[in-house]
């Protein structure tokens, strides 16, 4: 039931307002609302109960494994809401001047400075608000690289196949034209192809390594040979960045301009769907272009520099710079790692998903690349399965979750048929690795003893399968009061 | 070892099951040159007491200076119960409802936001959410752009009167794609745009859009009305852009004029979010049914699942770019869902009628804080307009020598306005919540009054 | 599984603790543990996610409409929680000055006022830790009060049999003997044999009014009487006063003595079962003896009064003078009612209690008292179910667990067969009740049809009806560690 | 209304059904003459907002002094994750698990509890809290005097080595029983009780059981295998009262002499609770297999549901005021279930590993501190005897001047022995747990310094 259906007229929490309504004859008359709004009248505890029991309906890191690749699902520490939560930072006013913001920025730049070892770039800037923004600010400021240097005619960026449709998305929004680059059998870029795409024409490459099929694409350095020599620049998704930190810097295979998802590798809280933070990294010809603001450090003084202090930044991505929230949220955790943490977080991630690809090929399953070392995450393909049963991915996928896991990420990358895409992540313990295992080899029996029990899965959860198509069809998005008489 | 459950003997088992010798061995496809030799600067990892005594540290040094700052951030009440509930691990730590029936939770707080939002604004639809405020009006404008069948223009109309960042930011986010933000004088007398001066800005060439906010950067209320019907007259969609609690008073975009604004957006932040230095935050954007496709971001929609029970999912992903990439409506994925989170539980907690008191005491607070204020010799309102919930001041000396004064008394004298508009300095904009008491103003009033004296 | 069983040798969450392992040499050898301490070794997100689970799998207020007489299960107001837990009142040692301690001391010398104004008392201490505990202070007070008299004699305190069970333990705490006056078939005292059995010997009375039945005792001032001429005091058993708060006080009825159970009246969180507090008020007479510590305020300054401070205390409950973190929710919940919510409280909560009788009697049920009004709460019993579908009142009370409502208490008061003491609160909303009317008559229907539904019950719980008799028979107390070999 | 859902269109169908006029009408069997005429002195209510303000000031106004107090509370680090899973509503707002099926949550956590707390004293079994450390210990005179079979003596012995306030609590909590607790003098050198001084003060006639503190109050080490040794060769039990945090290295009462102690408890503050000006902490109560029925409190054991599947459930009920009555073995209901959870999920977190840690760098901080006051010339250590995790000093001047001076520079300098054993005077009891750093121990022997040139 949906809290405005629990709705009663004149039922109302009034502790939570003031308590008096305020005189406000002076508003013209015919600029006020004719009606009042409709949101709902609910009793304090009737919300809470609601949200309390809605939330129970969730699947969350906090309550299952839940392996959903290329989003890094591991768990948030508790530190990093609490800290990030103290008074003194969530009162203070984004327009508060430099003397009361001295804490806050010392945060803010040490994260600047250890995103920068990490990546290996020269300079970062915190305020894109969430991965694709970040994507958006890189390719803005290789246009505003190519366009300062009057090279007006590099309109095409390159992007393999399989990345993350973000890529593409951004580099259209950052008013370019896009060209994709196929990938090789063996899951790296083909060379080749790369070759005969590059030109005159080419203002970049957005590249995730290891990439969305999670191998690490050994020819990187040509790659980046490939563009650079062209003219081109290497833009670096740090979607992936989990798999190598402390491991290999992008900065050092030739990228020019990198984000990073906070939410991802630093565990930010994913928030059912957000909030992240997109810090973008650049070489040092990118400087000039970063969005702002940036904090800078002056003797002991930390200062805020914004667009008259950088007439070449591409400007802002947001009202007041950035996620502050999440960017706190980050530092806490990076300084709770340290670096050995920071290694460690790689070594682990990569031995987790190395070892459940080692147990489900075991168990029978086809790696999508059986060859390859897997980085943090890797592919598995049911096509056999789905040739052999009739059951598709999503129907493994379905039925996972009445086995108390969360699904892979399915059917991406596109052009792996059937796929699951699977990242365990390092805080996950052995025991939940060799559950899934189980519950893949279980599920697969089922398939092929009786594939309706896919078909049909889920059985156990909140709701059975939904009708996704029922949904686009006839759409209903949002309540609408049934209008009474006043 | 922090976040990390595995045993020695636990590695030890893995890495034979791999068939490798050591955790090193699984990054032997990395070209050797390329492996990072140390993370040289990168300070040894603290336990969570000693970050706690850190970061304490940190947030104590900013203190807790009285706030007469809005400028399009407001210090609200927030009730208890939103972010125990929000930071709850099953909302926090899920992702992307991209698997429904294991996310009904997460859906169906997002339709009932989606709700709450069409309600307030008035609108037909609402996404999910945008990033901030101002991303949302660049990605309003884009989408009014696409949008609109009647014009092929790509100059959208946009008065200075709108809070400078959001101008800024949109331009950046937008001028890429070759859409012109052609900017509005406003009226010096009452720092309202009146349709007048649309008319001025759009000689030059025919217009996709419009921009119009309620109330504007100065707190000034705009004839939202004549704007809009002056718009559709012209074939230019009106977007509106808005505060969410001055909804609770004010006429809704759906209400504008003879037929309602066509997009609306705005800064989610009054329904629940802390001030934060600024972010996250959760930028809304609601629309006429008509231009449902063209809007960008998450949407959740209403269905059945396979017994017929009412259920909830993502829809319209075909806009998406995880499907349709480089053709989507937004690069965007990520959004902001924990904050759609808190700003559904604040609205469901504090009700209509809440809202609207709230927003009265706002608006009554500024006034009074005017009336404090305009007492000190050369303090004058800097406008003739009803306003509501800021209000643009005169001051009789330099801004910045005055706030930095009253900032060493831990109050924050409002928003320099001269910075963002010499022709206005000295000015400065303020606005006092329903946080703030009779005393926390006439303190104010007093030191603003003894810092003057003291020039 | 147990947190214990998800342990693994070796397994650490060092973030939580000192990085290193100070040098203890300096402790004999001979006082050292030998072995390890049997504590789990888990990753704090195995921690996290083990505990987010089992939380999912209580019913509480916050999820469930939780009926359960004698305990008024209301909405703990969240914001009680979160300015409790300031960071200024979580940090202060309960040893520290009390130039440190005069903001918690105002909150609890305000909070001391308003309790004497809502029981109608002379003095309140706020010491005891619970309702149990502040029974015993209570009863210890009216032994020092006839010790200090002179008065040895007096060592039976007389029990309607209908009290709560901590009653009469309680009075055998202080030294007491026990003796139990029956309740009249009216739900009122029976006069008469409680004239016959006082005396002499009779030290007081312990009574809760609006009893345990749920009716108020309407010759509570002829009991009074009774029991004050036979030299007698009387005690408030104060487990009820939500029924009653601010529409008549204990102190106007003539009690000499009561506790409060704050977790009750005042909304303090349950805890799945405490941490309660259980302040005391007393009449003139009896404030000597009032348990310490107390905050007494001399001019603008809070002073504590201890054990030198007040010689005839009957002295501390506990170690730092009580449950301060209840105190501080309890007063917050009070500031936040304020006179007019108190009286709200007690008016809504009589309705939703006479409403859910009325309409229960509607459907067919049998009321304990059908000739009473109902007080906060009432008593159905079940006794012709019973006979007539062979289905008791735990049957039911599983059943309804299924149907999403929390049981009502069963089996209490003692007096009444196969009874469900029923106690909605005033924080349940009409559609919780009329829900729970439905889901009665529902079950009734089915124990009709087949009892055996019925007797099944629970089926869509976390487990099935669990064994009691075996877990008291075949005892196991405490997970075991297997020895493992160091 | 605040925390109550009706409308008045409610209000109306519910009298309706109820066949009464008014609310009134339903209070209508209460005497007249009784009905209380108003609430007079209260205040009215405030929003949520207004108590906010009030409340912050409140806690400002304590400030957050650097805190050398231990005497029996301890200002430990405690992982964000316990108080955040803790006071989850499921958790927080369900009631003692009389419905066991609706309360495996809560069970499941008394059991582990009950496991982790008969790990950490090595005894058989353990009940689910009592009220704190002192009640606990109150509770463990009445079982031992109930559960020896070998004596009908009702004294026990009780050390002045043990927390005053513990002494008095428990004089307070069995006297009426007729309990005698007969104390029992220490070493003046060691600050030790051995088994010399039992022996002097149990001449007088036979008793039940003793009571032996590990540390005791001023942090001595006491010889517990020979006091307990010698407390079953007279046929009394031994009753062990214990720093949960000191058991992760010192030896536990199960393993205390020959065949271990009797009972064990204590105050479980130090694992994972808040100082919290006193409260709510939980007492702990563990002792040997054989005692089970005589101990108090709630208990959850293991079962099995009707399908053969594993559950919990309270359990030896029949010790219990609710069903037992006044045979009960204690007059128990509410206990200290949130507390429990607190420490159960906090004991999860910090392992034994962990524990371990903290327990040494308590140690070792007290160590130094000791070293660091004891550079002052007249403070030195007022016992011989081996401590842990707190230290008696003599002090060069009269105590509460001293405690005072550093108060008011926001130090809490210790605990006055003096103000409860004036032989000491002066005195004061210092404790360093983990939460302080080297730099706090400096400026504490600085001030005291300071405070003391200034004599």
């Amino acid at each position: 039931m949906l809290i405005q259906e629990q709705s009663r007229h004149g039922r109302t929490a009034t502790a939570q307002a003031p308590l008096e309504m305020a005189d406000v004859s002076d508003l013209p008359a015919g600029l006020r609302r004719k009606q009042r709004a409709a949101l709902p009248e609910v009793s304090e505890l009737q919300a809470v109960r609601h949200y309390t029991r809605l939330s129970q309906q969730n699947f969350a890191i906090d309550t299952h494994f839940y392996p959903l690749g290329s989003c890094t699902m591991k768990y948030n520490p508790r530190a990093c809401n609490s800290l990030a939560s103290l008074p003194g930072f969530l009162a203070r006013h984004p327009a508060a001047p430099e003397s009361h913001s001295q804490g806050i920025m010392a945060c803010l730049h040490e994260l600047q400075d250890m995103l920068k070892i990490v990546t290996g770039m020269h300079a970062v800037s915190l305020a894109p608000a969430a991965g694709a923004q970040g994507e958006l600010a890189g390719v803005m400021m290789i246009r505003a690289y190519h366009d300062a240097r009057g090279d007006h005619e590099r309109r095409e960026i390159l992007v393999p196949d399989a990345a993350h449709g973000t890529n593409p998305a951004s580099a259209i929004m950052a008013g370019f034209q896009v060209r994709e680059i196929p990938t090789g059998s063996n899951g790296d870029v083909d060379i080749a192809a790369l070759r005969d795409a590059v030109g005159p024409q080419t203002a970049g490459i957005m590249l995730t390594n290891p990439s969305t099929v999670g191998v690490f694409d050994r020819n990187i350095q040509a790659i980046a040979e490939t563009v650079h020599e062209a003219g081109g620049l290497l833009y670096y998704d740090g979607a992936n960045l989990n798999a190598i930190l402390g491991k290999v810097r992008p900065g050092d295979m030739g990228f020019d301009v990198i984000h990073m998802n906070l939410h991802k590798t630093f565990s930010t809280p994913h928030g059912g769907g957000g909030p992240g933070a997109g810090p973008v990294g650049v070489s040092k010809r990118l400087e000039p272009y970063l969005p702002v603001p940036l904090v800078v450090k002056d003797g002991d003084d930390y200062h805020w520099q914004v667009e008259h202090d950088r007439p070449e930044s591409i400007g802002r991505m947001t009202a007041f710079g950035g996620n502050m929230g999440i960017l706190l949220r980050a530092y806490i955790y990076a300084r709770l790692l340290g670096a050995e943490g920071m290694r460690r977080v790689s070594e682990y991630a990569t031995l987790n998903a190395n070892y459940l690809l080692a147990r489900l090929k075991d168990a029978g399953f086809t790696a999508a690349y059986p060859e390859r070392r897997a980085s943090h995450e890797f592919i598995v393909t049911l096509k056999r399965e789905a040739k052999e049963y009739g059951t598709n991915a999503m129907d493994f996928a379905k039925r996972l979750l009445d086995y108390g896991f969360h699904a892979p990420t399915t059917y991406f990358p596109l052009l792996v048929p059937e796929c699951l895409l699977v990242e365990p992540t390092e805080s996950e313990p052995k025991e939940a690795l060799d559950g899934f295992v189980d519950a893949m080899t279980k599920i697969r029996a089922e398939a092929q003893e009786n594939p309706d029990t896919l078909k049909q899965a889920p059985y156990s959860l909140p709701v059975r399968r939904l009708d996704d198509v029922r949904a686009a069809r006839q759409l209903d998005l949002a309540w609408r009061p049934e209008r009474v008489e006043d | 070892m922090p976040f990390i459950p595995h045993t020695e003997a636990d590695v030890a088992e893995m890495l034979a099951a791999i068939g490798a010798e050591s955790i090193d061995d699984l990054f032997d496809e990395i070209p050797p040159e390329l492996r990072a030799k140390g993370l040289d600067g990168i300070p040894a990892g603290l336990s969570e007491m000693d970050v706690t005594r850190l970061l304490q540290g940190r947030a104590r040094a900013d203190g807790q200076p009285l706030c007469f700052i809005g400028a399009g951030a407001y210090e609200h009440h927030i009730p208890a119960a939103v972010w125990q509930i929000t930071t709850r691990g099953e909302f926090y730590s899920a992702y992307t409802p991209y698997q429904a029936e294991a996310s009904q939770g997460t859906l169906q707080v997002l339709y009932e936001f989606q709700s709450m939002m069409t309600g307030l604004t008035g609108m037909d639809v609402s996404n999910a959410s945008l990033y901030d405020g101002a991303s949302a009006l660049a990605e309003a404008v884009l989408m009014a752009v696409r949008a609109n069948r009647k014009s092929k223009s790509k100059r959208v109309l946009i008065p200075k009167s709108l809070h400078p960042s959001y101008r800024r930011t949109a331009r950046g986010l937008v001028g890429n794609q070759g859409i012109e933000l052609v900017e509005v004088d406003f009226d010096p007398a009452t720092g309202q745009t009146p349709v007048a001066q649309y008319e001025a800005a759009a000689a030059d060439g025919e217009c996709a859009a419009l921009v119009v906010p309620q109330p504007n950067f100065f707190g000034a209320l705009e004839d939202v009305d004549a704007v809009t019907d002056w718009a559709h007259e012209r074939n230019m969609l009106a977007i509106g852009v808005v505060n969410p609690v001055a909804m609770a008073l004010l006429s809704p975009p759906g209400d504008w004029g003879e037929t309602g604004a066509d997009i609306a957006c705005g800064e989610g932040q009054p329904l629940g979010m802390p001030l934060a230095s600024g972010g996250p935050y959760l930028g809304f954007l609601t629309c006429k049914q008509d231009f449902v496709r063209q809007l960008p971001g998450r949407i959740a929609g209403k269905t059945l699942d396979a017994d017929g029970k009412v259920g909830y999912t993502l829809t319209l992903q075909a806009r998406e770019q995880h499907i349709r990439r480089s053709k989507a409506t937004s690069n965007i994925c990520t959004n902001q869902g924990l904050l759609v989170t808190a700003a559904t539980i604040h609205m469901a907690i504090v009700g209509a009628e809440g809202l609207e008191r709230v927003a009265a005491s706002c608006h009554a607070n500024t006034r009074r804080l005017t009336e404090l204020l305009c007492e000190i010799p050369g303090v004058e309102p800097l406008f003739d307009a009803p306003v509501f919930h800021e209000q643009a001041l005169r001051l009789p000396a330099p801004t910045d020598k005055l706030l930095r004064a009253l900032a060493a008394q831990d109050i924050l004298g409002g928003f320099d306005l001269g910075a963002e508009y010499p022709e206005l300095d000295p000015a400065v904009l303020v606005c006092a919540t329903e946080m703030r008491t009779e005393e926390d103003m006439v303190a104010f009033r007093d030191k603003l009054a003894a810092v003057l004296s003291d020039e």
